[in-house]
This record gives C-alpha cells, structure tokens and sequence, in this order.
C-alpha cells in the first residue's frame, strides 16, 4: 500500500504527472473572479468563501480521470487487482495520493487566493480546517466517479457530470463553515456534519468504487 | 407461480402485451379526466386561478420521487438477484423520472412568477427537486455512454444506490443551508388546513392518471428496451457463430 | 502437487459464453499451452483463472495469492526507470529481489532507464521480468512472446524452465512454438460453446438471444 | 370558455409546457418501440 | 467538408457521443454555485454573467479532447489528411461541430440558467449576443489544443492547461459584456474587442491546428 | 503509364532513417508487394509515399490525390452502420457508390448493421471496401488482411485483380501470400539504412547520435 502511494507520489511529480496544475487553476479563476464582479471588498467578501471551495471543487475534478484511467490503460489495474492488497485498499490508497497532490497544495496555498478575495482574516483558520475535513471526500467520490467511467474512452464531461452532484454536501456545509466563521456565527455545527459526512464517504465509498472498477476490468 | 418468473424476457413480453392496452386506456382516462376536471376547478380565493396548476404539479412531483425510488428497488433486485430484465426497467423508467422531475420544477417556476415575483427562489424544496433531476441525468448518461450491457447495468446500478443516498443527503444539507417559501404537504397535515373536496378528488384522480402513465410508459420502453437488447444479441450471435 | 484445478469451466465474454467445459489440472513442475484460432476464447479464459472475471459455470481451485498474470499491457511505467518498475511490483507483491530479474531478462544495462526509452522488445521483457519478482507460483501468460525477436524468446524459454524446475506451474496462450518440449498443449477449439445449452445466462447477450 | 382571471396565462403556460414535455415524451416511447420492433422482425426473418 | 460536418454532428447525438452532456454539465455548475455563495439575490446576481461565462468555458473544456482524439484513435485522421479537401478545412469543419454540439445548446439554454442565478431580464440579450460572439473562437482555440495534443494518452489535463491562458481574453470580454449590459454600462466596445477577437482566431488559428496536426500523424 | 516513380528515397521514424536509397516504378496495373522483417520500414515507407509524413531524401513523383491509403485502423465509426461508414468516406473522395463496393466485399447483408456490431473481419472487409468508394487508383495498403479468414483473402485478392485490370495499381506490405501472381517483390532488407552516411540529418535522433 505504502508503495503504491509511494509510486503515485511520485509519477505525480515526474514530468507530465500535472502536480501543481491544480494550483493554477485555482488561481485563474480565483484572478478572474474579480474581473468578474468588479474589485470592490464589499462585492468580494461575500462571496469569497463560495468563490474558494467552488474553485477548489473544480481543480479537483478535473485531475479526477488521472486517478485511475493511466493505470487502466497500461494494464497496471489488472495487475493490481490480483496482488495481494485488497482493491478497496488500492482505491483508497489512491484516493490518498490524488488529495495530497491536488488537494493539499491548494489548501496551503488557500490563504493566499483568500487574501485576493478579501477573505477576512479570522475566517482564514476555518477556511483551512474546513478544506482539511471536507477535500478528502471529494477525492473519494472522485475515485468513485473514475471507477465508473474508467472503461469509457474520452469520459472527462461525464465523470464531471456523475461526480458533482455527490459533491453538493460537501460544498455546502463546507462554505458555510467559513461563512459562519467570517461572520462570527457558529461554524461547529457545520462542521460536525462535514466531519460526519467526509468520515462516512471515506469509510464506505471505496468499497462502491472497488465493486466499480472490477465490473470495468472484467 | 413465484413472481421472479416473470422476470424472464419471453414472459415479461407475453404478460405485459397482456396488460398494456388496459394499463394505457386507465391512464388515458384518468389522466386527461383529472386534468381536465382539475382545470376546470373554480378559482381559489387567495391564489386566483393559479391553484389549476397544482392539478399538474403535485402529481408530477410525486411521481418525480416514486420513480426514483422504483429505479433503486429495480437497481437492487438486479445487483442482487440479476434479473436483466429489472435492470432494463430502471433503464426505462429514467426519462420517464425526468421529465416528470422537469414538469415538477417548469409548473413550479410558472407558478412562483406570480406568487413570489420571480422565476426561482433557492428554497430547499425546489433546490432539492433541482438536484434530483441532476441526478436523473447523470444516470441517464451513463446508461447511454456504455456499450457493454452488462456492465452498464452493474454501473449504473452502483450509481443508483449510492446517488440515492446522496440525493437525501443532499435534502438535508439543502435544509440546513436555506429555510424556504415552499409550501408544506397540505394532503397530509392536520384536517384543518387540508385542502378543500373540490380540488381534493380532481387531484386524486390526477394523480391515478400520472401513475398509470408511468406505468403505462415503462411497461413501453422496457418492451423497447427488450427489443433492442435482443436485436444487439443476435446479431452478436451472428458476428461470432 | 497439484497447483491448479479446473472442471468443467465455462468462460463468458461480451455477455456470451465463449468456450465451456474445460478441465484440466497443473501440477507442480508443469507447463500448459493454450492453443486455438483468433477470437476462440484465450484470453477470456486466462483472465477468469486469474480471478479477474468471473466464471460462469464449473469450477476451479487453487491456493490463494499463487497467481501471477501478464498479458499485453505489462503496468509499466514511462517515467520511472526499469528498476524504479520492477521495485514497485515487486513490494507490491512482497516478492523477491530486482537485481536477479534484471539479470534474468538481460536488463541489467537498462536498470536505469526510464521506461518511455526502452524498444518495444525491452519493454517485453521488463514486462516478464516483474514475473520473477512477484514470487508467484502459477504463471499465467498471454502470448508473452509477442514483439520479442529469437534471442529474447530463448532467453524467456529459459526463464519459465527454471521456474518450473523450482516447482512453479505456468499456463500460457501462444500461437508460436517456445522450444518448450516439456510443455503439455490444450487446444481450446472442441470446447467452443455451444449456443442454447445453458442453465443459467452469462449475460445480457445470452440471456435475450 | 371559463374565466381564468388575470392569471391566464400563468395557467395556460403550465398546461402547456407540461402537455408538450408529456406528449414528447409518449411519442417518443411509441416511436421508439415501433422501431425496435420493425428491427428485431427483420433480424429475425434473415436470421 | 459538408459530409464531415454531417458525420460528426450525427456521431455526436448517437449513444456515447456526448450529445447535450455541456448543458448538463452547465446546469450543475449554475446549481452549485449558490450553494456556495448563498441564496440571495444580491450574492448571486452581481457574479452572475462571470459564472455563466466560466461555465460556458468548462464545459467546452472538458469537450475538448472529443474533437481529434477518436478520429486519431481509429484511424480517420490519416485518412482525412489524404483525402482531397485540405486539412485546415477539415480541422475548421471539426471546430464548428464541436460549436454546434457543444455551446450552441449552451447558448439556447443560457437564459434558463440565467434565470437559476438571478440575472436581471435586460441582461439576458447581451448574455446570449456575447455568447454567439465569443463561444467560436473558444471552440477554435480548443481545436487547436487537442491538435497540440492529439498523439498524448490521457492529455486532458496539459489540454485544460495550454488552451485556458488562450482563453482568458475571450473570458473578460465576455463578461464584460454581460455585466456592462446588466449595469447599464456601455457594451458595445467590450463587444468590438470581442468580436475582433473571434475572428481573428477563427481566421488564424486553424492554420496553426492543422499544422500541430501533421506534426502529429508523421 | 507509370503511375508511381520512386527515386532513392530515404524515410525516417523516430527520427532516424529506417531504409533509405529505394527506387522503384508503379505502372498502371501492376502491383508491388513490400516485404521484410518486423521493423525493418515498411509501415514508415508506405506513410511517406502516401504523403502522411516527411521523405528525408530522395524523390517520389505520383499524380495528385491519386493515393488511396489503408492500414491497420480502418477509419470506421462504431456507432455508424456500416453503409453510412462508406458513404462518409465516398462523399469526402468524392468518390464511387456505396452499393457495389459494399457487394464485392460481401457485405450486403451487414450494410445497415452498425460498425461496433461487425466482428474484426467484417471490419476489415469493411475497411477494405473503402478503398473501392475513393475512386483513386493507387492503392497502398498495410497489411490488408490482418485479421481475415482464407474465403476473405481470395475475395480481397480478386478486388485487387480487378483494381489493377481497371488501369489502377497497389502497392503492399504483407506477410502472407495473397495469391496475387502478377504482384512483383520488393524485399527491403537490402535498404536499411546505414548509419553514419547521411547528407543531412532526419531528425533530433540523428542530429546528435
Ligand atoms: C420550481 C419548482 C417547484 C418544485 C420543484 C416544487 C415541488 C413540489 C413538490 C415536491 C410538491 C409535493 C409536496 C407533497 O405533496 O408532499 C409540491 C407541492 C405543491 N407546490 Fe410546489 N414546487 C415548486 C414550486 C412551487 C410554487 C412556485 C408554488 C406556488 C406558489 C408551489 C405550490 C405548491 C403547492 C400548492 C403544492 C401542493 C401542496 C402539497 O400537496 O404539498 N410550488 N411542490
Ligand atoms: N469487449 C468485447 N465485447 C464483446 N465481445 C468481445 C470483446 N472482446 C472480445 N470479444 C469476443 O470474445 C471472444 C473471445 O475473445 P478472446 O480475446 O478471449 O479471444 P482469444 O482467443 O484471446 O483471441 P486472440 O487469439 O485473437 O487473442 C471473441 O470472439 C471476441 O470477438
Ligand atoms: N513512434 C515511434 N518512435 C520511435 N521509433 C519508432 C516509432 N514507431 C516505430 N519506430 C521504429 O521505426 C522502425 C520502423 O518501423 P515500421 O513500423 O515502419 O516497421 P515495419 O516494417 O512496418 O514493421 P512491422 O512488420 O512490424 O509492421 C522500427 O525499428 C521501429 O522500432
Ligand atoms: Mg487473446
Ligand atoms: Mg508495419
């Protein structure tokens, strides 16, 4: 397991792995959000915590279809499928590495895109906590939607298509996490949902997704 | 005789040719005679003539609902017990899911624009009914997006159960984040509040015809759906013999 | 010792049985080569015995985790080196060590090239190479022999020989002679299924024809 | 004719666009399966 | 070049072609977006035509990689590049079907989800005129992407990131447009830089494609 | 009348020259069979001569849009029937009707059955036919039977008779025996290329080898 995620690590990192693309779609569109509705602070704050989770939701949707499609391709699922590590087991494992190479970097960087959308400070922290608890499940049900459509050649809008509505709880009690805590109300309630939410989605959808793509290798 | 045994593709075509011209005259009647005693209702006190439209929208967006649901129970019965011709009726009774969701959320945006003063407001009963057709969709395409049939069953299938757990995950997430305009169930609160007898059986009645349509409707496109899978599996006899 | 049974399997694909009734056993020490036209069946079949689809009728057995697979796509990797390759498969499957499957294969110049450079032939053989790391007993190959010239075919001969002397099994799908007279030859074509005899459908193809 | 007050055409766009969305959607189930049908006959006399 | 156009709006609306798929995936994108900046009014119309011009964007990305990489796949592509209608022809041909299929239903459906985002009445004309104007030169520039990419398994990702910086301009025009005429503002200059832009590219850029595209068949 | 004149061609993939100084003549009428060994240059030759890439030396003069080309992947959409196939690619030629190509290569009863339905050697009888719908009259095809049971080679071979009868020529690359008698042989061992010898070089490969 460890050298799977050892491995996905890294072919992330080599040349054409995309590490980092993530990051700068996030700051594309966090650049042309104000072009959008103009520069002012009162037009931005408002908006800002939606603008942040929704540019974070999209980054990561579309490095989805790099989950599993190249290790279909090559033969390396089927390999996988009959080593001796559980299927859901490699599912998660690969769930982890797409977080920690699309997810992760963009929460760090979060601060930085908040400052561009006058994100007030004190909603930073819960800007963070709530991209920390809520992103890895928008990873696994990413794996979840590339499960499905990892036979299909050429599936990228309609992985978009399958995975964003299962990404509708997330986003919501995500923004309104930091909406609650930028302005002052009480954000744990919210986030004891998204907690719950992301705890149940990792639990259990991996093992959808094993179903999935051993429907596909058959 | 178990039930299962209509399961079979030769049976399902015999009994349901059977059945269809009644199940489509019942739905006929019972539609086109609710709608129509529905509209000619007399106008509401409060909502004017508006309230005619309830004559469409409540039995659409109950059936909206129930076809989900028949979708999960058919979804089920074909990961559990593989019956094929289940899953072609989850196949067939999406479209049908979505339009009825589409008829829901188009006589309810109508009917907004006068009582609420605009097209659409972001109250959780509609946002919900907006998220349930996403969710239409989304399996619909994927039925046509995959060539094998078997695995398109067991894909969709999977799709089924997991997005219906979302679908009612996302309700509440959607009640959480906006309080709404939307109206409670006014057939099944306290007798005080029901609604009066006048527009009560019109819309019994119509509702009867939406479900008998949708009966009617699946029982077609399943037989279609049939025709179709056994078209593609003799001529893939064909190609290998 | 007897490493793989089967009775009586029927193999399904695209929803149609494809050959059924097959039975053989491979004992410890033994090859079997699977022969029969295009289309017949071979990869179907290969792939149910290693699990990665189900069978629809009959039965087989073998000990669990003694199955190493490999057909056309090898799971490599272009960008990371042969021996970057193989030391990932092999943790994956616990197995054995990389430099001796290097040397097996006559990669040992290439260790350290990443895998987008190696010819067609090489990456064959790096392919094949993974096999001797996996530590797997029974050997399932698809046409392992494709894209490799005379040399490396030899070369391949040797490696499933000694496998076999170290009590390994391996059944193969080839349609040209390896130069392995110890192996036994399965001809897939009386097995062919034939249609309307089921008890129940393999699929949505079968069950509405 | 009855009166539909000052929110006719409220009602006659409902009934309207669900007619449309109806009728679309049983002509095409009919049409569908009237095609389905011709198909398979035809595969089955040749085959 | 008519018989081109012809097959691939036709393989377009067969099953597994794609066909209407932008539009779902619009309709998700103008339905997520108030779950994350909230219900109101006043949240949603301001970013409004930014939103629906970003979705407009999306949606021909992710449709992108359909216009080359099947016809490359099975082999269409070395035969259109004998056939005798030159392939600059061809590759204008095939940005136009992918216009057809993909944003001019978005376009039709436009004032629909416009609706959905509050965007006031007398900015839907400029929404749908922007759209007509700006939406080619986003599918011809998308053409030229998947020609650069067309020989890449799994190039999806590097496609969404060469071809969004082509896209920026169009993007902000675009929107200029639409937020000018809900704001009352001037739109006709946006519009002329818009629509000097459009024809520029689908003038130019074709040429640029089809040379990206003989590079990759030899 | 010569149809196709090949001078001292030179033809890269990779970036290096694989054969080079190959000359020969295509008359109306008579065919050219290329032979040779796995990766000696065959596919490559037939790519440049039918235009798709770059010669690096040499010369070769034919009409222009005179060249049908046909290899391993046919050009066929699985989701159009196989009619609408060859009509697309007749109405792109401008070329013949659909009817008598989809007869002479058998195909009448398959005409509206979609592409994807077709087993491999329809498809490829399908493939070939496309070339009848071109209306061009050299044809080079890469190995065009692939894939094609012995009934479908003799229909394909009296295809090509016809072809060459009808003032048209071919020229192919096969490893089998088409029964082609009047075809003449161009094995292209003798022209693989040297290295070290070159005026220019074919490519990055080349340029710093
Ligand atoms: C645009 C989207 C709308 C959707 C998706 C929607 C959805 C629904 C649903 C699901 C029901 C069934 C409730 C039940 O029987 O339990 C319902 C009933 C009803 N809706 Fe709507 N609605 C929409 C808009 C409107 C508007 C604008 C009005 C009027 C102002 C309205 C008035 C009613 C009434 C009077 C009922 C019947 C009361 C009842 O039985 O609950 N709806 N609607
Ligand atoms: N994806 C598929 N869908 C439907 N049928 C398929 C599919 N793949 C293969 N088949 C069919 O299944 C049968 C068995 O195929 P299989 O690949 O097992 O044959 P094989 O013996 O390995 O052939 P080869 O010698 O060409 O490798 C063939 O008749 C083939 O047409
Ligand atoms: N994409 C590529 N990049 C680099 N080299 C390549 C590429 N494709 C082929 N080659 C090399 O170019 C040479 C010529 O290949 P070509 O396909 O023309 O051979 P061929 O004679 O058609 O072989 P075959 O009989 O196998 O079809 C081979 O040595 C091959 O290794
Ligand atoms: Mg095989
Ligand atoms: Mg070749």
């Amino acid at each position: 397991m460890l050298a799977l995620l050892k491995r996905d690590l890294v072919l992330a990192t080599r040349a054409g792995g995309g590490f980092g693309l993530g990051v700068a779609f996030f700051l594309i569109l966090c650049a042309l959000v104000p072009f959008g509705v103009g520069p002012q602070t009162e037009a931005l704050r408002p908006i800002a915590p939606g603008i942040l989770w929704v540019g974070a939701l999209l980054a990561c949707l579309l490095s989805l279809d790099r989950i599993f499609a190249l290790d279909h391709e090559d033969g390396s699922l089927d390999l996988l499928a009959t080593a001796p590590l559980p299927l859901e087991g490699g599912v998660a494992v690969k769930a982890l590495a797409h977080w920690l190479t699309t997810s992760l970097p963009l929460i760090v960087a979060a601060p930085v895109f908040g400052l561009l959308l006058h994100l007030p400070g004190k909603a930073v922290p819960w800007l963070i906590i709530s991209l920390l608890v809520g992103t890895p499940a928008l990873s696994v049900l990413g794996a979840f939607g590339a499960a499905i459509t990892v036979g299909l050649r050429r599936g990228g809008l309609l992985l978009s298509l399958l995975v964003l509505p299962l990404y509708i709880p997330t986003l919501i009690f995500g923004t309104e996490i930091v909406r609650r805590g930028m302005e002052g109300g009480d954000p744990i309630t919210p986030m004891l949902f998204l907690a719950g939410i992301s705890a149940a989605v990792v639990a259990l959808v991996p093992f959808a997704a094993a179903a999935a793509l051993r429907v596909n290798l058959r | 005789m178990s039930i299962w045994k209509y399961a079979n593709p030769v049976k399902f075509m015999r009994s349901s040719g059977a059945i269809l011209p009644w199940v489509v005259a019942g739905a006929g009647l019972c539609t086109i005679g609710g709608v129509l005693w529905g509209f000619l209702t007399p106008q509401d006190y409060k909502q004017g003539s508006t309230v005619k439209i309830v004559f469409l929208h409540v039995p659409a967006a109950m059936m909206a609902i129930n076809i989900w649901v028949m979708m999960l129970v058919a979804s089920l019965i074909w990961l559990v017990r593989r019956h094929h011709v289940s899953a072609l009726a989850a196949k067939a009774a999406a479209p049908v899911g979505a339009i009825m969701t589409l008829i829901a959320l188009a006589t309810g945006a109508i009917w907004g624009q006068p009582m609420w003063g605009s097209w659409w407001e972001w109250d959780p009963r509609l946002t919900s009914f907006l998220i349930l057709f996403l969710f239409y969709v989304g399996y619909i395409a994927l039925w046509s997006a995959i060539d094998d049939a078997d695995s398109a069953a067991d894909l969709t299938g999977v799709l089924c159960l997991v997005g219906s757990v979302f679908a009612l995950l996302s309700r509440y997430a959607v009640l959480f984040w906006n309080q709404g305009l939307h109206q409670g169930a006014s057939l099944s609160v306290a007798p005080g509040e029901r609604m009066s007898a006048v527009y009560r059986y019109p819309l019994y009645l119509s509702m009867l015809g939406f479900l008998l349509l949708f009966v009617a409707l699946v029982l077609i496109r399943t037989r279609t759906e049939i025709r179709r899978r056994r078209l593609i599996a003799l001529q893939a006899k064909e190609a290998r013999a | 010792m007897t490493l793989l049974r089967v009775r009586d399997l029927a193999v399904a694909r695209g929803g149609m049985r494809v050959v059924e009734n097959v039975s053989f056993t491979l004992d410890a020490g033994t090859a079997l080569i699977l022969r029969g036209p295009n289309g017949i069946g071979k990869t179907s079949l290969l792939r149910t015995l290693a699990g990665l689809q189900p069978s629809v009728g009959g039965m087989m057995e073998h000990a669990e985790d003694a199955v190493a697979y490999a057909a056309h796509a090898d799971g490599l990797k272009p960008a990371l080196t042969a021996a970057e390759n193989l030391k990932f498969w092999s943790s994956i499957f616990g197995g054995g060590a990389v430099g001796p499957a290097l040397a097996a294969m006559d990669l040992l110049s290439l260790a350290d090239r990443p895998a987008a450079s190696l010819s067609a032939g090489q990456k064959r053989r790096l392919g094949l190479a993974r096999l001797l790391v996996t530590g797997r007993s029974i050997w399932m190959l698809d046409e392992p022999t494709v894209s490799l010239d005379a040399h490396s075919v030899a070369l391949f001969a040797k490696v499933v020989r000694d496998h076999l002397v170290a009590g390994g099994a391996a059944i193969m799908a080839t349609h040209i002679d390896l130069g392995l007279s110890e192996a036994e030859t399965l001809d897939l074509e009386p097995f062919r299924a034939q249609p309307g005899q089921m008890s129940a459908p393999a699929g949505f193809n079968e069950a509405f024809a | 004719m009855i009166d539909l007050g000052k929110y006719a055409g409220t009602v006659l766009a409902a009934y309207g666009v669900s007619a449309v969305l109806l009728i679309g959607l049983i002509w095409q189930s009919v049409a569908a399966n009237a095609r389905a049908r011709k198909a398979l006959e035809k595969q089955e006399k040749n085959g």
